[in-house]
């Protein structure tokens, strides 16, 4: 017979959103117990770049977010055990047509409006922080704020220091049912045996809309495939991340700045570079609605590969030595669901964050720690409650 | 113990000549490639490598920042170990690049060298 | 002599007998190995391979005419001429040849038995060639009759045996890398494993084994005996790396190419 | 600007003796097929091959490894076969399609059916001193003197006296490298006496229940260090090159791609495509033929081969059933004698247990079964 287990919260989830919820619980003194499937970073959170960026979220909720999530890194490079690779490096938007500069340009007064420092800069200007661009490449938006990090060594490190702090942390297990009795979460039954739990967070990804059906929930998180190429390790001659203007486009859903051929756009074909700290470039993406299939396609290794052509032409000669894909758990709107559920107390939802949970995942870990124990957040999160959607 | 002739310095000259089997090696055109600058010469359309060796030389890269020397290790492409940098080219594998007349060989990772 | 014959089976004494009239083909072959040019070599069909391939070789000394083309096609070189004509104390054997030196009639050689031991210093009587286009040698040598059945090869130089130098003291074992790449010691896998990690996955986030050039090919199943070693279970029960494309580096500038 | 699209009825990746074979059946039954290999000859790794070959007629035995490659590269050539050299094939996706880097660039391929024919990779282990330069593969050595007509270095040892370490010894002599020995770890002499024999002959040590300890040098390799696990007491021989001959392993990395299930199968290599006895995997339309399918004999990899090319035309529709069963039989038949003997037991043996693993593929795996297979079920 599988025992019975307690635990104060249960967390739904071993990827970063997870980890980083159970992090900060645990340094509030709660007591938790993470929940995984397969295992720590098996799923988004292992399979993605390290963009921590802010220039390239949306004005406004997302934005302050965002900006709230980046300066909780220092604090966690330094605190975690595991060297996460955190380096604020600064990021470049590049764009390829004047009306793409003219979009960067509006977006850049609004993001400064917000606070952010973002700087226009001319083609002349890109060649100071890239050792050559593409000759399509006509200007782009400079974010000293933009940062990268490792994103497996973040997951693994918020889960190794979650675990020091007393979390355990149960991998291969799944959770079959979750078991509400008078609007309130009791117990959460899994292949290792049942939980009693008052307090349930859902931090699943794109397992999320799987788990909402056992407390009859709709939640709208689709898997949306991104693939990636990597190449072989270099010295550093990437300093900066960077990303095409068509990134941004694909990903806010924004018309002016979409990808102009048809197949492009069917791949939902956004550049994306960055070097990691083993010297291999990732080189990316896609964004494609596929179901669960993560398998990279010829199609999307040759896309990536010619549209890192055109952007960086110097990268010619480099091999590339795998390719990657990852399921980025979508919301409609690409906006992360937290909050809590009416009608169900004890469950929380921490998902959705499509492409931006390793940079969301410490504003993310905090608010949701604050709303489990405190049932209140310094920060508002009714922007991002699953009820906007209705 | 017999002190095995070659293992001190290997001198070029390590191409085999009148195999009892094969005879002599068919002759391909003798051309110049060049390694870390300095000529070296090889058989047209033969790996890399195989010139390589042929002029006595076995270490093909460095790794761990430039302490470890490597060498072929598989000659079909699958090792990765005899990788170099061939200019114009990026890295290549030797053991599967064909010689062809001035190329330029560096040998990547040696400490102290870019 | 009749004493040194070993293997009636092969038919080395009917064999040592028909020498007398002139040569004669010997078969040294003992192991049931898929295999019969012998047979398809033998112009007179002396030599069967039956009932079916892994049979050992038989051969009617009565049909053997010594042509030696046998001793040139047996792909283990297990198969010489004896010949007795002489009936003055000595035999000729003719053994295939492979190696170098370029014999030549009238050289004098070592001859030498199966262990490459020296059995006399012999005389090459006759040089053949034949097997196709890269063809085997065929040397006769004149040899005293009592190690005849012993002769194996020749050679034209002895090498001492190499026993290798005694070393006093076993050195210590350093570490080293397990995965060649992405050059990773044996110690941190060790170290890693010994923190928990009980799968390849988790061991290659950990510690960046098989993420390198030759995409794990080469540290795969090393990783998989440490990992079971660890575990306490079979290797091959340990999983394996997800194969991600390109499974051979190709170059950015190949994979965009435009391709009419 | 899209990517190429190219497809074909059949394609065959690796030109050694099972792709080769595999292609020469398809072509005979009217469906010749388009292959790949990496390589810039076609054989495979019988063009490194200088001794003559075990084995029966059909085989080529009693002619050399790259006489036999000509001869099948030739033959395939004068069927219709279409041999494309310098092609890498980079993936081979779920969907069926090839992703190949030629010299026409990158392009996708569309094959109607595929014959997986990647043949094996060394295997290799690490010890102290094994990324020192020096130390390489015995099929590398071979590789080298063979194929390039270079010396790894002047004295080598060997480790492993299987077919592999004894063959290679004796070529490494051949081309005029000194061979301080071959050690082994076991009690007895893995490969065939004959083998051994001829190494013995020429004064090459075979030294048994030796244990590789070490390779030692600064920049490459100076000496190894060997344990005699009798005396428990350990030498040191002053080579500057050390050839592993540890065995091979199934290339399964494109077959693994593909979803092809893999079994595990030791006295075969390791892990390896599931297939049946008509050499057709769990994938519809995947057949495997040669090393891929369990290391064994070049002679048993034609026989594969033969085949997988049989099964691909059956499936096809352009073989009759009839005659299919009749060239099947007859192929399966030799093969089952060329694992007779000894050597061939355990792995005869061991493709048995493979072949009757059932519930993996609808038509069973029985020899009849198997042979009639999915015909008019395309």
């Amino acid at each position: 017979m599988p025992e019975v287990m307690s635990s104060e919260v249960v967390v739904i989830g071993g990827g970063v959103i997870g980890a980083a919820i159970a992090y900060y619980l645990c340094r509030e003194g709660a007591e938790v117990m993470i929940v995984e499937e397969d295992d720590l970073a098996s799923g988004a959170s292992g399979a993605c770049d390290g963009f921590v960026s802010l220039q390239t979220k949306a004005p406004g909720p997302h934005l302050r977010l965002a900006m709230e999530s980046a300066q909780l890194f220092p604090e966690l490079a330094e605190d975690l055990d595991v060297d996460i690779e955190y380096r604020r490096c600064g990021g470049l938007l590049l764009a390829t047509s004047q009306e793409q500069m003219k979009e960067l340009r509006g977006r850049a007064k609004a993001l400064k409006a917000e606070g952010l420092e973002v700087e226009i800069l001319a083609a002349g200007d890109v060649k100071d922080f890239l050792p050559e661009v593409g000759k399509e490449v006509k200007g782009g938006s400079y974010c000293p704020l933009d940062a990268r990090v490792n994103p497996i060594s973040l997951t693994l490190g918020l889960a190794k220091k979650a675990q020091e702090m007393g979390a355990t942390i149960l991998r291969g297990c799944k959770v079959e049912n979750i078991v509400v009795t008078n609007n309130r979460v009791r117990e959460v039954h899994t292949t290792a045996g049942s939980i009693h739990s008052r307090r349930v967070v859902c931090a699943a990804g794109v397992g999320s809309n799987q788990i909402g059906k056992m407390i009859i929930v709709d939640v709208p998180v689709l898997p949306q495939r991104g693939q990636i190429l990597v190449t072989e390790s270099r010295e550093p001659v990437l300093k900066t991340l960077v990303a095409g203007a068509e990134y941004l486009g694909t990903k806010a859903n924004i018309q002016a700045l979409m990808p102009a051929d048809a197949e492009s756009a069917k791949l939902g074909l956004g550049f994306t570079a960055e070097q990691t700290a083993s010297g291999n470039l990732l080189l990316g993406s896609t964004r494609e609605f596929v179901g669960f299939d993560n398998q990279t396609t010829p199609e999307a290794m040759n896309a990536i590969a010619r549209n890192a052509l055109r952007y960086l032409p110097w990268v010619e000669d480099m091999d590339v030595i795998r390719s990657f894909a990852g399921l980025r758990p979508c919301s409609p709107d690409g906006l992360p669901i937290l909050g809590t559920i009416k009608g169900i107390r004890g469950f929380y939802l921490a998902t959705g964050h499509s492409g931006d949970g390793i940079c969301l995942a410490p504003v993310t870990g905090v608010t949701i720690s604050e709303l489990v124990l405190d049932g209140e957040t310094s920060l508002d999160i009714a922007p991002f409650s699953l009820y906007r959607f209705k | 113990m017999k002190k095995g002739k070659g293992c001190e310095g290997k001198a070029p000259g390590m191409r085999v000549r009148g195999h009892p089997v094969l005879g002599e090696p068919p002759g391909g055109r003798e051309i110049t490639v060049f390694l870390d600058g300095k000529p070296l010469p090889a058989r047209e359309g033969e790996p890399l490598a195989a010139a390589l060796f042929a002029s006595g030389i076995r270490v093909a890269h460095y790794a761990a920042e430039g302490r470890e020397p490597r060498g072929p290790f598989c000659m079909i492409g699958r090792c990765t170990e005899c990788r170099m940098v061939l200019e114009g080219k990026g890295m290549v594998l030797t053991c599967l690049t064909p010689a062809e007349e001035g190329m330029r060989l560096h040998t990547p990772g040696r400490r102290g060298k870019p | 002599m009749g004493s040194e014959v070993t293997d009636e089976t092969n038919g080395w004494q009917e064999a040592w007998e028909a020498a007398e009239n002139g040569a004669v083909a010997v078969m040294d072959c003992h192991e049931e190995i898929p295999c019969n040019p012998c047979q398809e070599a033998c112009p007179n069909g002396a030599i069967r391979v039956e009932p079916h391939v892994c049979a050992l070789p038989r051969l009617d000394p009565g049909a053997c005419n010594g042509c030696g083309r046998c001793v040139a096609l047996c792909p283990g070189m297990a198969v010489f001429l004896l010949d007795r004509r002489e009936r003055n104390g000595f035999a000729r054997v003719t053994v295939p040849y492979e190696m170098g030196g370029k014999p030549v009639e009238g050289d004098v050689v070592q001859v030498v038995d199966g262990e490459g031991k020296a059995l006399t210093e012999g005389k090459i009587l006759k040089v053949r060639a034949w097997g196709g286009e890269a063809p085997t040698l065929l040397l006769t040598v004149r040899v005293p009759e009592e190690v005849a059945l012993k002769v194996r090869g020749v050679r034209y130089r002895l090498i001492e045996l190499d026993e290798g130098l005694e070393v006093e003291n076993a050195p210590p074992l350093l570490d080293y890398p397990i995965c060649r790449c992405e050059d990773v010691s044996l110690q941190n896998v060790r170290e890693t494993l010994r923190s928990g990690v009980r799968s390849l996955l988790t061991l290659r986030r950990a510690t960046r084994v098989g993420l390198g050039y030759c995409q794990g090919l080469f540290c795969q199943s090393s990783l998989r005996e440490e990992l079971a070693a660890a575990a306490g279970r079979e290797a091959w029960k340990m999983g394996s790396f997800r194969v991600r494309p390109p499974v051979r580096p190709v170059k950015l500038g190949r994979l965009g190419g435009e391709n009419a | 600007m899209k990517l190429r699209r190219e497809s074909h009825p059949l394609v065959v990746v690796g030109a050694g003796p099972a792709g080769l074979c595999a292609a020469l059946e398809a072509a005979e039954a009217g469906l010749p097929p388009l292959v790949l290999d990496e390589g810039s000859r076609g054989g495979g790794q019988l063009v490194k091959q200088i001794h003559r070959f075990f084995g029966s007629r059909e085989h080529g035995a009693g002619k050399r490894g790259f006489q036999i490659a000509e001869e099948l590269v030739s033959g395939c050539l004068g069927k219709g076969v279409e041999i494309r050299l310098g092609h890498k094939v980079l993936g081979f996706f779920p969907d069926g399609r090839l992703l190949v880097d030629g010299d026409e660039g990158v392009f996708v391929l569309q094959p109607g059916a595929t014959i997986l024919a990647t043949g094996a990779v060394e295997k290799s282990f690490p010890f102290p001193g094994w990324t020192l330069p020096g130390v390489m593969g015995a099929g590398a050595a071979q590789t080298l003197v063979n194929q390039h007509r270079v010396m790894p270095g002047k004295r080598a040892l060997m480790v492993g006296a299987g077919n592999v370490g004894l063959i290679v010894a004796y070529q490494l002599l051949q081309a005029g490298v000194e061979v301080a020995g071959v050690i082994e770890v076991n009690r007895a002499v893995g490969g065939y006496a004959v083998h051994a024999g001829r190494l013995r002959r020429e004064g090459v040590p075979i030294l048994l229940r030796h244990r590789l300890r070490a390779a030692e040098g600064k920049k490459e390799v100076e000496s190894v260090l060997v344990e005699d696990m009798e005396r428990g007491t350990w030498k040191r021989f002053s080579v500057d090159t050390l050839c592993l001959a540890v065995g091979m392993a199934p290339q399964a990395e494109l077959a693994a791609m593909r979803g092809c299930r893999l079994v595990y199968l030791s006295e075969l290599g390791g892990f390896l495509p599931w297939h049946d006895r008509a050499m057709r995997t769990d994938r519809p339309g995947v057949y495997v033929a040669g090393d891929l399918a369990g290391v064994e004999e070049a002679s048993v990899a034609m026989d594969e081969g033969r085949l997988a090319g049989l099964a691909a035309a059956l499936d096809a529709g352009v073989l009759d059933p009839g005659e299919a069963a009749e060239r099947m039989e007859e192929v399966m038949d030799r093969l089952e004698l060329l694992r007779g003997g000894p050597f061939g037991e355990p792995r005869r043996k061991a493709k048995e247990r493979l072949c009757s693993m059932t519930g993996l593929v609808t038509g069973g795996a029985g020899r009849k079964a198997g042979i009639r297979g999915r015909t008019g079920r395309r």
